[in-house]
């Protein structure tokens, strides 16, 4: 349990060559199928919030059951850099906390900015304290760190840590206003997409971003989270454009 | 230099590569895209009459020996869709690449409504989706499947519009050059040979189909040499162009379908094999296997393994 | 421990594993070789009235998704063969493996005739292959692509004998559920799905088909997915047994066969993947996969995936 | 040229793999498609005797030329001890060149019995003279060699060579000969049979050696030359049936 309505799931076996940030098709017959960021490699692990059908058979499984993936697909996180800032907002945590590890063990630098609704909705916060990552909480309600959107704490990351990257798993209005902090301060930002994934394949075109979204964070117009994401790499420095 | 340029009714293709229906053709960005990534000319998602959501996870998968998919013919409705294939039209056009617009229906009447509706985005050609099943028939058999069902829709839709017309034949018939046959003579400028053979896959751990439909269509590597097959067949019975379609993921199978008879070739899965950018990699390899080949035209390999 | 043993109408088989017809089924010793080798039933290569020396080579190659063959029904006309499957039948008995002859025709009084002939070597059940050619179709449109053609062969041959018959079925039709109730209606005891898809495999350096008949059927893995969704539609739509048949080339094959309905399993070019000897693999493997997916008989997996 | 009627194709690829003994098709577009023995793997080298349709284009075929293969196919010799007798018919002497190669070439010793109608249907008699071997050769007419069948030379060459295994390639009635042969004398024999090769692949059933020789020659019954074969390794020694 990572907090009352999360899930982490291991696997008894590992899917080799997956990346953070890239994820997973998980099917339960009967139940459905939907993409899962990988939330470690070996053995195996996603974390899931139970919100709907999929997600809540996923958290009521038995240890034993068994779990139907295809992956790993799409494209992960790029690590750019020796300074990096993890922003996670929902599950978005669950990826970022398997990036964090990666650029822990090469002895990097990480701080991590979390926002939610509530505090029953922090996922993971202690794992990233005890990992060693300087952390920041905000909650819309106050009821855990600073009251407010995380991208106030995103703000003041950058200010005092000065991070080459931003990395950011979340929902599309926290992700749009990431691009636009890092656009403005010239620092190099990597975007974690959520959008209806069908297929997960690049055919079915159900994932392609928002062109509206596109024009505002600097994706090209046409792209599909599902195959050409979900994470997008904006480079903000040394453009050449 | 090897010329791959080709004509297609009135339209000129840079080349013979045409996005299938129902693979990134949802969109006026996405259409762009395949165009730029060097497709002849792009074939839009089917639209229906009403919109549709389609059906539930899992929608497609690659079993090893190709895909199988059973997406359901996700639609915004013909309204909004001939609002996209407007703008559509106008970003491609620009860049010298025709739109196809696929349309489906279920039933006759629908069909002819839907085809005059979408006819106002001025598409270059409508792709007549022929494999969806006919509602009024017990069976549900589609209108691919039989001759008279065939020409009824196609009749219909060429009384409808203007624009040329290419209607999609389905490869689970048992004579397809009868269904060629009967639908040239109802009208047909051309035809779109061929659409997903339906299929199922099993996972035996589950004990369930894999699909949520439990049905769906195969294609990709497993259809190659049956859509070779169907397009042999047809371009011997009928004149009409061809756009050859099922399997192709090389400019080497571009050929080989062009030598089975078709005018141009039809891509879809390949998409997932080597990702949306397959266009330019397919033309490339098609340009360089005719150069070692001693072919200094598309016309010139057409149709020369079936006579 | 799991028993594989099963019931086919009246037959008792060892295991569900039945050789497909035209794969090793052309002599007594063979028939007896497979036999020995593990299958459950074993049919025959398919017969017709008159000795057929079959196509030139190439006739069969493996294009890497599967198979595609073109032998041309070489069979040595029903008299002959009807002396080969009364010995065949000899050697089988004390094996407890059940023969099936199957038989084709070009006409509908042709195949009443031969069922009359073969019967005389008293196989344990008729195959009527209706995949050949209708000769009287101005398209030559395969007994096996219309519901009233499929029903009258299986009716001239019901009338003209005594042995239990299954009917096989093409899988290049709109509605396979339609065809085999027609066939069940008059009279089919059992169905065979599915024979093989047609198709062509072109070889772009040459410019041709590569077979001498230039089309041929599809068969192996790639015909899998297809042959899974006609035995579904096929068990949902009548009662009769199924031999499932295409692309079973594992136990794991085996098992999902059986899961979409089918109550026997044909095999055909798993002989060429794994040998001859395959059936022997393909029973252990699925007694092992059966006892650790918890399953004890083959009745209790059947049609799980359809319900 | 092998010899007048006989042309020797080398190819401009090897065939990896192949050992002596297995085969090929051979495919002309518009003319057909045959087996033929694997005469040399590196490169690949097949020896044609221009006797019918595909044989003859083979045979007419200029440098540069395309021939469409499939293979390699069917099972090969298996050497057995040290002292190796070959007896061919025919095209038999391809393939058993092949083998001599390979066997001289390990350092064994090898005789050759090679038999035809007549001296212009002889072929590579100087190569295996000149790669070492003791060759004897019979004609059907006398007109080079002994004057007679081939199994006199192979008769003789047991006596005073005694070999310890005997590879035999060529007509069945000579093989049947051959195998007989053998048995009196307990010597261990291997024979490449001939059939009609229609699907190469095991499954048409066309190449099914006839049952009555199966029972005179030792070959299990229901035995397919193209798939089994066209190899058959006869064990007269330290039997146990
Ligand atoms: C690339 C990608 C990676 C993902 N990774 C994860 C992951 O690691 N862990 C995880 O739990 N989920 C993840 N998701 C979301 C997941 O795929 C499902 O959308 C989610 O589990 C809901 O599916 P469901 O079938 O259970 O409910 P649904 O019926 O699809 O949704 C039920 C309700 O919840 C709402 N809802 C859907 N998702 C969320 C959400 N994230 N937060 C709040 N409300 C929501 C829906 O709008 C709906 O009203 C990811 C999505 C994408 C595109
Ligand atoms: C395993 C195997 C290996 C073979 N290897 C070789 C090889 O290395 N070199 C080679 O030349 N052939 C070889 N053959 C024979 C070859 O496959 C063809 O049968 C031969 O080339 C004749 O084919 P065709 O189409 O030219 O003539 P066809 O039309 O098939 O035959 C023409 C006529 O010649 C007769 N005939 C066929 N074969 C022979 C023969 N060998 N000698 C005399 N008459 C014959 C036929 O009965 C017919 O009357 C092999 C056959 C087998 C089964
Ligand atoms: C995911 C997917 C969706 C498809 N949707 C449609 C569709 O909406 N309309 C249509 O006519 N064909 C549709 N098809 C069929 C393709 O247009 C094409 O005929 C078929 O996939 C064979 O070509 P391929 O092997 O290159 O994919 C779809 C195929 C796939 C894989
Ligand atoms: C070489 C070959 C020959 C065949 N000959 C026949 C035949 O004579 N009669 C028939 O009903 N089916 C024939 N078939 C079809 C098979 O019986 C079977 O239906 C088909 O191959 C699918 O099964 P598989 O994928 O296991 O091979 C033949 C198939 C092959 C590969
Ligand atoms: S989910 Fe189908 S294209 Fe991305
Ligand atoms: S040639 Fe077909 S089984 Fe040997």
């Amino acid at each position: 349990m990572e907090n009352e309505r999360a899930r982490s799931l291991v696997f008894d076996r590992p899917l080799t060559h997956a990346q953070p940030g890239q994820y997973l098709m998980a099917w339960l017959p009967e139940v459905g199928e939907k993409p899962f960021s990988i939330a470690g490699s070996d053995p195996l692990k996603i974390t899931v919030v139970a919100v709907g059908p999929v997600s809540q058979a996923l958290c009521q499984l038995k240890i034993g059951e068994r779990v139907w993936v295809r992956g790993p697909l799409g494209s992960g996180y790029q690590p750019g850099g020796r300074r990096h800032l993890l922003v996670g907002g929902g599950y978005g945590a669950a990826p970022l906390f398997y990036l964090a590890q990666t650029l822990l063990a090469r002895g990097e630098e990480v701080q991590v900015c979390l926002g939610a609704r509530g505090q029953a909705d922090l996922m993971l916060v202690s794992a990233f304290e005890s990992a060693g990552c300087r952390t920041r909480i905000t909650t819309d309600d106050g009821s855990a760190g600073e009251k407010g959107l995380v991208t106030q704490a995103v703000q003041a990351a950058i200010e005092t840590f000065s991070p080459d990257t931003v990395y950011a798993c979340g929902p599309v209005p926290m992700l749009v206003a990431v691009a636009r902090l890092c656009e403005e301060k010239s620092i190099n930002c990597q975007l974690s997409w959520e959008a209806l994934i069908r297929c997960g394949m690049g055919l079915c075109g159900s994932c392609e971003l928002d062109p509206e979204i596109c024009q505002q964070t600097g994706v090209p117009q046409g792209w599909l989270t599902c195959k050409d994401g979900p994470v997008f790499q904006k480079n903000n420095q040394n453009s050449l454009s | 230099m090897t010329d791959l340029s080709c004509a297609f009714l009135n339209l000129h293709l840079k080349n013979p590569t045409v996005l299938a229906s129902g693979i990134l053709g949802t969109s006026p960005t996405l259409l762009e895209r395949v165009a730029r990534a060097g497709a002849g000319a792009v074939t839009s998602k089917s639209c229906g009459p009403e919109p549709r959501a389609g059906h539930p996870n899992p929608v497609c998968l690659d079993w090893g020996g190709g895909l199988i998919n059973a997406i359901g013919l996700t639609n915004p409705g013909i309204e909004e869709e001939t609002r996209h294939l407007t703008a559509s039209a106008q970003r491609l056009r620009p860049l010298g690449v025709p739109l196809i617009a696929s349309i489906f229906a279920p039933s006759v009447e629908a069909f002819a409504e839907v085809a005059r509706k979408v006819s106002a985005a001025l598409p270059d050609l409508i792709e007549v989706n022929i494999s969806c099943p006919n509602v009024g028939d017990e069976f549900g058999t589609p209108f691919a499947g039989l001759p008279e069902t065939a020409a009824a829709v196609t009749a219909a839709v060429k009384a409808a519009t203007d624009i040329p017309i290419s209607v999609k034949l389905a490869p689970n018939v048992p004579v397809i050059a009868r269904i060629a046959r009967a639908v040239v003579e109802a009208g047909a400028d051309a035809i779109t040979a061929v659409n997903t053979m339906p299929g199922m896959v099993i996972d035996a751990d589950a004990g369930r189909p894999v699909l949520a439909n439990k049905m769906g269509g195969i294609s990709g590597p497993a259809l190659k040499p049956i859509a070779l097959r169907c397009v042999a067949e047809i371009a011997r019975a009928v004149k009409v162009p061809i756009i050859g379609t099922g399997g192709i993921t090389t400019g080497r199978d571009a050929a080989e379908m062009i030598m089975a008879g078709a005018s141009a070739v039809g891509i879809g899965s390949a998409a997932w094999y080597r990702g949306p950018e397959v266009f330019d990699a397919i033309v490339s390899e098609l340009a360089e296997w005719m150069q070692a080949a001693g072919y200094s035209s598309i016309e010139e390999m057409r149709g020369i393994a079936i006579q």
